[in-house]
């Protein structure tokens, strides 16, 4: 057929900083104290994804997802936010919730098994989505009432490669071009939908090229490259924030541990590929660009990630420490106000927590 | 079209006597409109066209294209953008164009929407109203009639309204808009102009979780709600003649929270029940209604709770649909049947 | 942004007769016969249109939504397919079904108001669909089983502009896709989805380059022209019987009635766009191309429409005769076999029809 | 990994004994798929990883990609090409990987596959079996702990099954595979590995819409099903220590269509009744049971009817979520209650 209209070829991943750490774009323009804020929240996503994983499996901590490897992705994303704008990405984002601002500790009680602690205060941030790729529908309407109440905020919404098949996704993008949504929309592309891997997900080339049927400016970038993904955030978020509407970024970067510590990706994944990525892994490149610009030395680092560890197990001993939410919060958040029969159900529920108090103290 | 041949007699300024339900409820919304600039709405067609039935009619007119917006035909993205722009400080009244396209979005209704305020621990709530026509008996093509309301007892965090009448409709409308948590808010298509009732013109508000006794009776209570009270009326007044006996009836309004205080107190009274609705039997509000009669008050039972309802296939055809849905005769057998000792 | 992926030109609509009636693309090989089947076709969809209208207008059918001004779109998607082949289309797809096979009769029964008749075949024709957008995917569903049967039948999938929207029909491109499906996706743009401008339905130039984004070889044509639309499916079916994967076509058409017998576009539609519209008709257009080639002239095609006309009367006196079906039936498709229940709520329902059946009796 | 590697011992050809609820459903899907060319799975990580929790481990393997193929995240997406498959001849079991996620499937579950044969006259339709692990006491994230079987009731066209043992599991599968319409398919998680059981290697058919008696009793009856069977078992087995009530326990097993002969003939006997889930209560199965004991039985009746439920909330975060199921405890109290004169 003469005019069927074929993907076009789509230029080739953006990249400020190459895996060997040198410079093949125009770098943003940061004070050395910014460049190490995200050398140092790169780290704290890692440490933090690590030390989840060491408590689950002690027990003290649910199934987590770890995102060993997508730090750049992460905290590019997160890094160029002001306060006002707003969040929403799935159980893989702890690390550009943190460079959005929140704290350490009120992930560690969702991930340890309870709901947000009542003082935490979001930062605007969503919870993080369970329901693959329906948060980004959310991140859109957040978008559309900053428009529609005239506040200087943008709203970002991030979802997997996998999620970019959910219709959600899909309609969020067509909701974000028609309504000019303040919006960016970050398919963070590691690879795997748990055992799914990126080729068989879609047969189209890349998922930005998914922009082109939405009316939606979309871009392709190195997600292991910090300098990109953070240039590439930042213009994207000017750009909704003078009113130009909504872009889409996909981050080409690789979940390097399992898809949650209940997943054994032996079972289906080359292990080259590993290897491959290795070598491209975002915190080693930027470690060489900052040590070759003398922005930081072994020293330093050494000083920046015990500071961390010592920030993550404060944490931990923190929210440990803190007494249990009693299950009776449920009925109080359900709805604003009980409803009566919840009430009723709170009496039934107090009697069973008043018996298992009473047989633990028989037994102490 | 010019602004002023768009704009429906019920949202301009002359006292409002009698309105139809659609007339009603879109009063009301001008009204929570004007008060709250925090209300806007979505949905399809709900613009320049006022809405497949005129409810929302004048209403971007009057308010704007910035508060009353057509979206794209995708009802997930209209119940999780509403879910942001509720978030975000906002009050949306989503639009489903009819409700048993709710089922298209949902996830974004029962699993996002219903669950913000649970799943965040308090820190986020979605308050909004998702209305939507709903109802047989007006020939419409699949889809369009299904009821809707039972599915959602099985899905915390949400509340059911659901008016029999202009003056219901209009003062739920309120609560429902006022109220911290979502609401879905369905509309029968049958009542939208089958009659017109008297309306203050002025702001009212009926709290939700409250049902209403329509007529007092000693002998025996039908509880209904929406196109199903009238047709319960008039199964008991055809009863009540033939019998001489006293027919309480009760219009449930809210669906959920039910209003079991009430529920509990007429057949204390009544020892008889009768309930009815469009929506297949299984597992729907006739269910609920009869287990909290059997929890609270199976003592005063005289007999067995007859639910009178849609039968429990898919809401049928056109030409099948006059006996699929209750009518008075099937509602009369069950009270007589009741009645009977 | 300097890489950022712009939505890419899209060629303007493929086309073979233009609006004047003259050749500007390749014909399809066709017979004179077929030249005039395909006529006929167009000419029965819009007298069937009307039919259905004026029929509701008097009671005698449910609500419609009318399809003339797209008789090209439809007769072009349906009259290529083989009998093995599998549709699945809206409301508006009466013309494209028929094209395909399915009997006058069998659409008046639904359009009166009962399900269809226990004698259709259906002619591998889904049930027209209400719900927006979902027989799409039922029809990669069909394409798959066939590739995965060996089957050599396709599977056409037709929605409308506004369905566009719609996750599942973006869900159903993107497993027509992965799963190379012999599958063709149609887009009819009829330039409306009731009230909503296809320009505000979303922000993309053309439906067409939805494909790009699903890896999805996709196509522009003009639906009022059914040389190009006959040719385009043609080889978008050669396409997939040869185990070439799906395609994606969008056909520009226009809407010249309202949404359904419901409706009343004034509210919402400029009257210039009729103007514009009915210039580019499709009958009109290939009537031209007919008698220009003498392959019909004034007293052919009367006969033709004559026939047609008689035809439909028939149908319509034939379906009016038969005894209106029980609404009993309801208990005897809703599983292969009754419930229990569903027996004993039978018996409800009998109890009733001979009630009301007594009454009319009495009346009688 | 080589295909030997990848086969489950359960799918080899050792005369199998005792078996998971994982094996024996494993096993189920083999026979079926090796007695019927037509079958054919699909969902996600179903393939090479064998499913999250290695249900169809090995069958990808040993069936080939045609048959068995993993699909992209889309759950609408599964059900409609599954749809597709089924009306052109194949008996597809998608999986859905958590039944919560039925939710972004629901229009195509309930107006699509639900309605395929009503809506065509019975000219098409969708023998296909929904797959899907569900429920609690597994500290699953958000979810992945749901129960969904109620929300099914209202909406016709579906049968919906739900396994309490490895023995019923594998003949309940065959009957659904076998069964010309839709039918969801509920796996406990919680039972999925937590005891073997005695399981014929040979192919057989338990027959949907049958619930079982698995004690029996003559002074109440417990109905339960899934993962509250045992805890039932366990409530009944304290009481009648303690007070030497003879307790009869049904297992539902089919929740849709439910077992009314053998409800109402037990409780005809016990004349008390005590229902458990984990779904929330309002409008769940326990609802439509006491309204079908209602309808049946009333005078049977000695005391209201029980039900030990979820309480109406989302399901909770895992830390929340042991009291919030059903216990031995909550269903002891229940049943002592239920006997009291
Ligand atoms: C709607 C829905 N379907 C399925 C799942 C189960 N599930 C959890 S994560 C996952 C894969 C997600 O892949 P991707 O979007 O690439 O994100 P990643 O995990 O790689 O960050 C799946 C299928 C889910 N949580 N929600
Ligand atoms: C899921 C769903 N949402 C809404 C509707 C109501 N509705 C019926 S037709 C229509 C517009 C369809 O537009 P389009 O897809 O362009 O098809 P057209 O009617 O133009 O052929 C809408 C919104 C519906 N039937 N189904
Ligand atoms: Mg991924
Ligand atoms: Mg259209």
């Amino acid at each position: 057929m003469d005019t069927l209209i074929e993907t076009p070829a789509l230029d080739s991943p953006y990249q400020i900083l190459n895996h060997h750490g040198q410079l093949v774009g125009e770098p943003p323009n940061l004070t050395p104290e910014k460049l190490l804020s995200l050398h140092d929240a790169m780290w704290r996503t890692r440490m933090l994804s690590d030390k989840i994983v060491a408590m689950q499996r002690q027990g003290r901590a649910a199934t987590f997802g770890p995102l060993v490897g997508q730090e750049a992705a992460a905290v590019g994303v997160g890094a160029p936010l002001k306060p006002q704008d707003w969040m929403a990405g799935s159980y893989r984002e702890i690390g550009a919730y943190m460079a959005k601002g929140v704290r350490v500790q009120d992930f560690l009680d969702v991930y340890r098994g309870f709901p947000p602690p009542k003082g935490s205060n979001g930062n605007n941030c969503l919870p993080i989505q369970i329901v693959i790729g329906t948060q980004v529908l959310h991140a859109v309407g957040l978008a559309m009432a900053a428009k529609i109440k005239g506040d200087d905020a943008i709203a970002v919404g991030i979802c997997g490669d996998g999620a970019t098949s959910e219709g959600d996704v899909n309609e969020a993008l067509n909701f974000a071009g028609v309504f000019k949504a303040p919006a960016i929309i970050v398919f963070t592309n590691n690879g795997w939908a748990i055992s799914m891997p990126r080729s068989q997900q879609t047969s189209a080339p890349t998922l930005a090229a998914r922009g082109i049927g939405f009316g939606v400016p979309s871009k392709l970038v190195d997600g292991n490259d910090i300098l990109a993904v953070y240039k590439t955030t930042s213009e994207a978020a000017e750009r909704a924030r003078a009113g130009d509407g909504p872009t889409l970024i996909e981050l080409l970067t690789y979940r390097m541990g399992a898809h949650t510590t209940a997943d054994d990706p032996t079972r289906y994944r080359p292990k080259e590929e590993l290897e491959y990525w290795k070598e491209r892994d975002p915190i080693s490149r930027f470690r060489k660009y900052l040590f070759d610009r003398n922005i930081l030395d072994e020293k330093g680092e050494k000083l920046m990630t015990e500071a961390i560890e010592t920030e993550i197990n404060e944490a931990v001993e923190y929210v440990e420490k803190q007494p249990p939410l009693s299950p009776e919060a449920i009925f109080d958040i359900t709805f604003e106000q009980p409803t009566p029969r919840l009430q009723r159900q709170r009496v039934v529920m107090r009697r069973e927590l008043a018996e298992i108090a009473a047989k633990n103290e028989g037994k102490a | 079209m010019t602004i002023a041949e768009n704009v429906n007699p019920a949202v301009s300024h002359k006292p409002a006597s009698k309105l139809t339900m659609i007339e009603a409820i879109n009063q009301s919304l001008r009204i929570e409109m004007e008060r709250d600039e925090r209300v806007v709405m979505l949905g399809e067609d709900i613009g320049r066209n006022g809405g497949v039935f005129r409810v929302t009619d004048g209403l971007q007119a009057r308010f704007g294209e910035r508060r009353v917006f057509d979206t794209p035909l995708a009802e997930s993205g209209i119940i999780g953008t509403a879910i942001g722009l509720a978030i975000n400080g906002l009050r949306p009244i989503p639009e489903i164009q009819f409700a048993g396209f709710m089922f298209v979005s949902f996830n974004q209704i029962v699993s996002q929407a219903a669950r913000m305020r649970f799943r965040s621990g308090g820190m986020y709530t979605c308050p909004m109203v998702i209305r939507a026509p709903f109802g047989g008996g007006v020939r419409t093509p699949e889809m369009h009639s299904d009821s809707v309301e039972g599915v959602f007892l099985q899905t915390p965090g949400l509340k059911v309204v659901l008016p029999s009448n202009p003056y219901d409709a209009k003062g739920l409308l309120a609560a429902a808009i006022e109220d911290p948590d979502p609401v879905i808010f369905l509309e029968n298509i049958k009542l939208y102009r089958s009659f017109k009732q008297e309306v203050p013109e002025e702001r009212y508000v009926l709290p939700l979780g409250k049902a209403a006794v329509v007529q007092e009776g000693s002998d025996l209570t039908v509880f209904a709600y929406g196109a199903m009270v009238s047709v319960s009326l008039e199964a008991a007044k055809q009863v009540s003649q033939e019998t001489g006996a006293s027919i309480e009836v009760i219009d449930l309004r809210t669906m959920w929270p039910l209003d079991e205080e009430t529920i509990t107190a007429s057949v204390e009274k009544t020892g008889r029940a009768v309930i009815v609705h469009e929506a297949p039997r299984a597992g729907g509000i006739g269910a609920e209604v009869t287990a909290i009669i059997n929890e609270n008050c199976l003592y005063s039972l005289l007999k067995p709770v007859a639910r009178v309802t849609g039968y429990d296939t898919p809401f049928p055809s056109p030409q099948l649909e006059d006996l699929y849905l209750p009518t008075p005769r099937r509602v009369a057998w069950a009270i007589r049947e009741t009645l009977e000792d």
